[in-house]
């Protein structure tokens, strides 16, 4: 066993994940200038909502060496270490670290699935936090005045809103439809024997 | 998934994939942090088009990176003229550019799997620290045979939809993410099984 | 009652998809009440399947199902078909068993209060009325492939396309599903025209024709007993 | 040869999942080479087979294999055991098929040049070797449930389970797995002990012995001509 309480259930979800946040990602991206309005954050806020922080941030980061090593799965069948040293890598980068706070905050109860948590979980962490990476290093790759890059991606705003509420109202509807979406690996097999 | 990798027996090609990334890395800071001047950047962008051409890639080849960057070329050269003048619109567009191309060369020139055997050098010393190099590396080859399986769920999904005459929108993401988890459980299984994970 | 526009025609079809010839050279007019499709595996029979409901195209030739040109009226065809896939996990859309065969019944534009009587009514003749509020992941396999066929028929269908619906069937089950798509109406089989693709072949044999694929192309139409007999003898 | 460890024993065996009961008071010991397993949806036939692969622990009672508890050392169990599952898309673990055939080598640690060396022998014997670059995904269904089956048993295994391993298969191709399964080793079967769940009453009919599970419950062991001819029976 590689990392503590993290067992092959745990990896499948995560390597699921990140399959679906790179099927997410050829439905296409719209090119709003360096850095593309894309459906992948939807899929970084399911993540961090569903799988919590642990699985959500192993998703996220296959994702990411995905994309270094050279394959196309970012929107638009981009990818290489091209991106990274371009202007989206903030954000990109910031996809860990969001996907990772979504689930803190939407898991931070033991309790029930809340609506509001969870919406508060995908704005804080698919917003927030991918933004505060995002911003500083589009102004540093490009060269602009940090004031300008925020402006700038105030572009971002109204469809990651979109996003968030997408994220809330698909996540309560898997919830009714297959809760244990929400366990983790050994929770949802109490009485499997793994090895 | 069809890897950006474009086959060739070039020293580039040749070279092993940890040196290159590291050689690579150490350039882009280089060029990225370099004071420079007009000359200068043109000189750098020649450069970079120069090891296209060691890799073997011809005009038509820098024609296409070129092109795959354009929104990030368009976007920095309309910035730059706007609030910093021509000389220095010119001086960091190509700087930039110089940057993410060299970075497109590293991968069109090396093997993913070759990345992937790097990746799992460079993490061995995190052994120590519970992270086998061995699962790290078998987990990313795992996602990328889920892609096209996913993919076909979400295509399948459209194809209840259509013949069942409804529209789900966005909620069609609901059946997607139930067949995929579920398909995750009957992988972990398999992985159980094959003494895997 | 099966009347002259109640036929599948078939002039000419062929189908390509991505560069390859999947059928080829269909030609064939079906106007019995229950046809069963038989054929190796990747021999065309999903694809034929999939031509009567449009979901699929011919890059040749036509298809015409009870009088309506699957080309032109992809509307007016799904209206008057309904198709069962394999995988009923694929065609559940809802979380739960109300829900997901309510579903096919909001398009049509009735209030609310008629849609759970009509779907309650549904599943009551079908035996899941007990299991209207349950997910609808956590069903057995029976029960899930009978789900995914009461959210076809609630929209009462003139032909019903069913592929392979019994696969991962127990006997019993197997039975209980083929006697719906198969037995005449009159002993509670389906009031529609049915195409049942299948590798079952006593199912087939209870069907009154039978269509055998071969390599992408119609090898055989005709009586069930003796094409079914043909074809086990073949691997035995 | 079967010799005297070569044996699946089951003690008085338990398991609850969910709080549910899933099996209950099973005790059989089995010793013969090939054996089939039968049963209605849901009586529990899947859920013994993963009991035998350490899958699903019981939550009472001990579960032997060929000498080896399968509670207490899950590990030496799988490297003795090998499963192959109904869903062969959930098996394809590698992008390409030499990879997937690799890749439990590969875990045990061995070198590049001798996996790719027995890959290759492995991938002939059963007819895949010019598929050995084609992605998985892209295999027919015959292909890839035969691919399952090689991948699992380039391990070696002593005892090879196989939950429904021919459901989605027409008529060929479940001959041919079912040949490899059940035919002694003499005449290409496989050369280890086979336990195979199966709807397909032929298939359990060649076995050695059959298992009938009902409700949960161990219904009989014995004579697979007898058992079968009885269950087909009761559906008729
Ligand atoms: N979208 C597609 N692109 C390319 N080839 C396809 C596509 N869909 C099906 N095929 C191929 O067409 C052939 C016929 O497929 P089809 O699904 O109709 O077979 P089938 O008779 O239903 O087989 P089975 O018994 O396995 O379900 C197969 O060889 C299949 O691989
Ligand atoms: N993890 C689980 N939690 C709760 N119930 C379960 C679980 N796994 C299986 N069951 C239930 O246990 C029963 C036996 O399941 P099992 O899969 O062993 O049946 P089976 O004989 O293989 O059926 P089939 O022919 O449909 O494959 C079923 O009623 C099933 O719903
Ligand atoms: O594809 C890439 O290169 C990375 C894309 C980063 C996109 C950012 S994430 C936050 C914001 N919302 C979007 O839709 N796009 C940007
Ligand atoms: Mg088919
Ligand atoms: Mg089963």
């Amino acid at each position: 066993m590689a990392v503590k309480g993290f067992e092959g259930r745990d990896l499948a979800r995560a390597a699921v994940f990140a399959a679906i946040i790179v099927v997410l990602g050829i439905a296409g991206a719209i090119p709003v200038g360096p850095v593309p309005i894309t459906l992948q954050t939807l899929g970084v806020m399911l993540a961090g909502v569903v799988l919590g922080p642990k699985r959500a941030a192993i998703a996220v980061g296959i994702v990411l060496v995905l994309v270094a090593v050279g394959l196309p799965v970012l929107s638009g069948g981009r990818g290489g270490l091209g991106v990274f040293a371009g202007p989206s890598a903030g954000y990109l980068i910031g996809w860990l670290p969001g996907a990772v706070v979504a689930g803190l905050i939407a898991k931070s109860s033991a309790a029930r699935i809340s609506w509001w948590r969870t919406a508060l979980g995908a704005l804080v962490g698919g917003i927030g936090v991918v933004y505060a990476l995002g911003i500083p290093v589009q102004a540093a790759i490009l060269g602009m005045p940090l004031h300008e890059a925020a402006v700038g991606s105030l572009i971002f705003i109204p469809g990651d809103l979109v996003k968030v509420v997408l994220a809330t109202v698909l996540a309560l509807a898997l919830h009714r439809a297959y809760p244990r979406a929400f366990e983790s690996g050994a929770a949802a097999k109490p009485a499997a024997q793994h090895a | 998934m069809i890897s950006l990798y474009r086959p060739g027996s070039s020293p580039l090609h040749r070279m092993p994939a940890g040196a290159k990334l590291a050689l690579g890395a150490v350039l882009a800071v280089a060029v990225s942090v370099w004071p420079h001047t007009a000359v200068t950047a043109t000189v750098t962008l020649a450069a970079v088009f120069g090891l296209f051409a060691l890799a073997g890639f011809g005009p038509l080849e820098w024609l296409r990176q070129v092109w795959a960057i354009r929104w990030i070329v368009a976007f920095v050269a309309v910035m730059q003229l706007v609030f910093s003048g021509p000389l220095e619109a010119y001086i960091t567009t190509v700087r930039i550019a110089a940057v993410v191309l060299l970075a497109a060369l590293l991968t069109i020139t090396t093997r993913t799997s070759d990345l992937l055997e790097a990746l799992q050098t460079v993490l061995a010393p995190l052994r120590r620290f519970g992270v086998d190099p061995w699962r790290v590396a078998f987990t990313l080859s795992l996602t990328i045979a889920l892609v096209p399986v996913i993919a076909d769920f979400l295509r399948r999904i459209r194809e209840a939809q259509r013949a069942r005459g409804v529209r789900l929108g966005f909620r069609a993401v609901v059946p997607l993410l139930v067949m995929s988890l579920r398909h995750a459980d009957d992988v972990a299984d398999a992985l159980s099984a094959r003494g895997i994970a | 009652m099966p009347d002259a526009s109640d036929a599948i025609v078939l002039e000419d079809v062929a189908v390509e998809l991505d560069g390859h010839r999947i059928l080829e050279d269909v030609s064939v007019r079906l106007d019995q009440r229950r046809i069963g499709v038989i054929g190796a595996n990747g021999s065309g029979k999903s694809t034929f399947a999939r031509l009567l409901d449009g979901l699929v195209a011919p890059s040749r030739g036509t298809v015409t199902v009870h009088g309506i040109d699957a080309a032109r009226d992809v509307r007016a065809l799904r209206e008057r078909v309904g198709f069962v896939f394999t995988n009923p996990d694929a065609q559940i859309l809802m979380p739960t068993v109300a829900e997901d065969v309510a579903l096919s019944l909001r398009r049509a534009g009735l209030g609310k209060a008629e849609v759970a009587e009509r779907v309650q009514a549904q599943l009551e003749r079908h035996g899941l009325a007990e299991l209207a509020d349950r997910a609808a992941y956590s069903l057995s396999g029976g029960q899930k492939q009978l789900l995914a066929l009461v959210s076809v028929l609630i929209r009462g269908p003139r032909l019903v396309v069913a592929d392979e619906p019994t696969t991962l069937l127990d006997l019993g089950n197997a039975r209980r599903m083929a006697d719906l798509l198969v037995s005449p109406p009159e002993e509670g089989g389906i009031d529609a025209q049915v195409v049942v693709v299948t590798h079952d072949l006593d199912l087939a044999a209870r069907c009154d024709v039978v269509v055998r694929f071969a390599d992408g192309r119609l090898a055989e139409v005709g009586d069930p007993a003796a094409i079914v007999d043909r074809y086990r003898l073949e691997f035995a």
